[in-house]
């Protein structure tokens, strides 16, 4: 299941709507990302995250594809939001579903490594008055 | 062809998207000395290989023939999670 | 936080209290342990687990405690049930807060090795008419 | 001291706790000794080393001296998480 919304959620009722379908999952692993209070030492007032949905639905799939072929999982989640978004808020949701532990938890490290690098996501950050676009090349 | 700009390069091109056509670039490469050339602020950001490239949705390395159905994007590297 | 209780939980809820106290922190990974509805080829309906509460306490502390020389955490919490628990139901917790995600991703996966290795629970299982402690030595 | 017992090393003692004395077993080794007499059913369990000893709720593989305060429980491997 991939979700790219503005709004909230609920890491609960997400992943037990999941978790009912499956019986056989004894492991679910999560990573929850959240809007930080500071970043490269500036205060973190909120941020603006820009995304190309059609795009970031392309990457997420593929990105499950390519878990599915490494390890045993039930079902996977990833929920991702856009917009404004005040320090605390969460930003990324990720749950692997597996039989066993291993595989949800390998799977959900790869997912989040790939959704770094991969997805089209832009961090514009707010600081008082100021803003600057987060980037991976200065 | 569509051209999708996000993130700081809209910034520089002042738009967030822009229809060209086959004749102003029929290959990838072609349409990186188009856009360099009608934003020069872009070029600096070229040489260093900061920008990302997308055909339709999926990366772009290597040059690759244009169709007018295509939707290119450009973008700096992403920063999501 | 450490708690061993009977009573089911709210992972959003649990984890929230605690993000709540740390806007430092941008990575929350999680672990949920759930009754399988099957084992060893055997149909499973229900468990027992049965709990040492003093002991359980005092290594969930030493587990945490290990955790916390090793990784950089601004939080933790270990969450697990003892009782009758039916298919489907959660059995454990364990959520990990850091600022960055390596952090809270293996400090998680550490955490759930020694538990399981350490932690004073035995599940016996009920299929049907018959039930079965689980063991790690047949 | 008191002497606790978990999981299906009940069902051999029969019950989940019982009080013993310094003269009956003095450290961990005679404590050993003692339950096997008492309960011949879990020699062979000792025997396997599948039997875990904790003292004061710490776990105790080496034989070590007991006071009258001591809490010691034996179990089976756990099965938790």
């Amino acid at each position: 299941m991939i979700k790219i919304q503005e709004e909230d959620f609920n890491s609960e009722y997400e992943i037990n709507k999941i978790k009912k379908l499956h019986s056989n999952v004894g492991a679910v692993s999560s990573f929850i990302g959240y809007v930080r209070d500071e970043n490269n030492n500036k205060k973190v007032r909120s941020i603006n995250l820009e995304v190309y949905q059609e795009m970031a639905h392309k990457q997420f799939e593929k990105i499950i594809n390519k878990a599915n072929l490494k390890w045993k999982l039930e079902d996977s989640l990833i929920i991702h939001r856009y917009g404004k978004l005040k320090v605390n808020s969460k930003i990324v949701l990720v749950a692997c579903f597996s039989k066993r532990r291993l595989d949800s938890f390998e799977s959900c490290n790869f997912i989040m490594d790939y959704l770094k690098k991969d997805a089209p996501f832009w961090k514009n950050e707010f600081y008082g008055e100021e803003n600057e676009w987060l980037s991976n090349f200065s | 062809m569509k051209i999708k700009y996000f993130a700081w390069i809209k910034d520089i091109t002042n738009l967030e998207e822009e229809e060209i056509n086959l004749n102003q670039a029929k290959n990838l490469d072609e349409l990186k000395t188009y856009i360099i050339e009608k934003y020069p602020d872009l070029k600096k950001y070229m040489i260093k290989e900061i920008l990302r490239f997308a055909i339709n949705q999926e990366y772009a390395v290597n040059n690759i023939n244009l169709t007018d159905e295509d939707e290119i994007a450009i973008f700096p590297p992403v920063s999501g999670g």
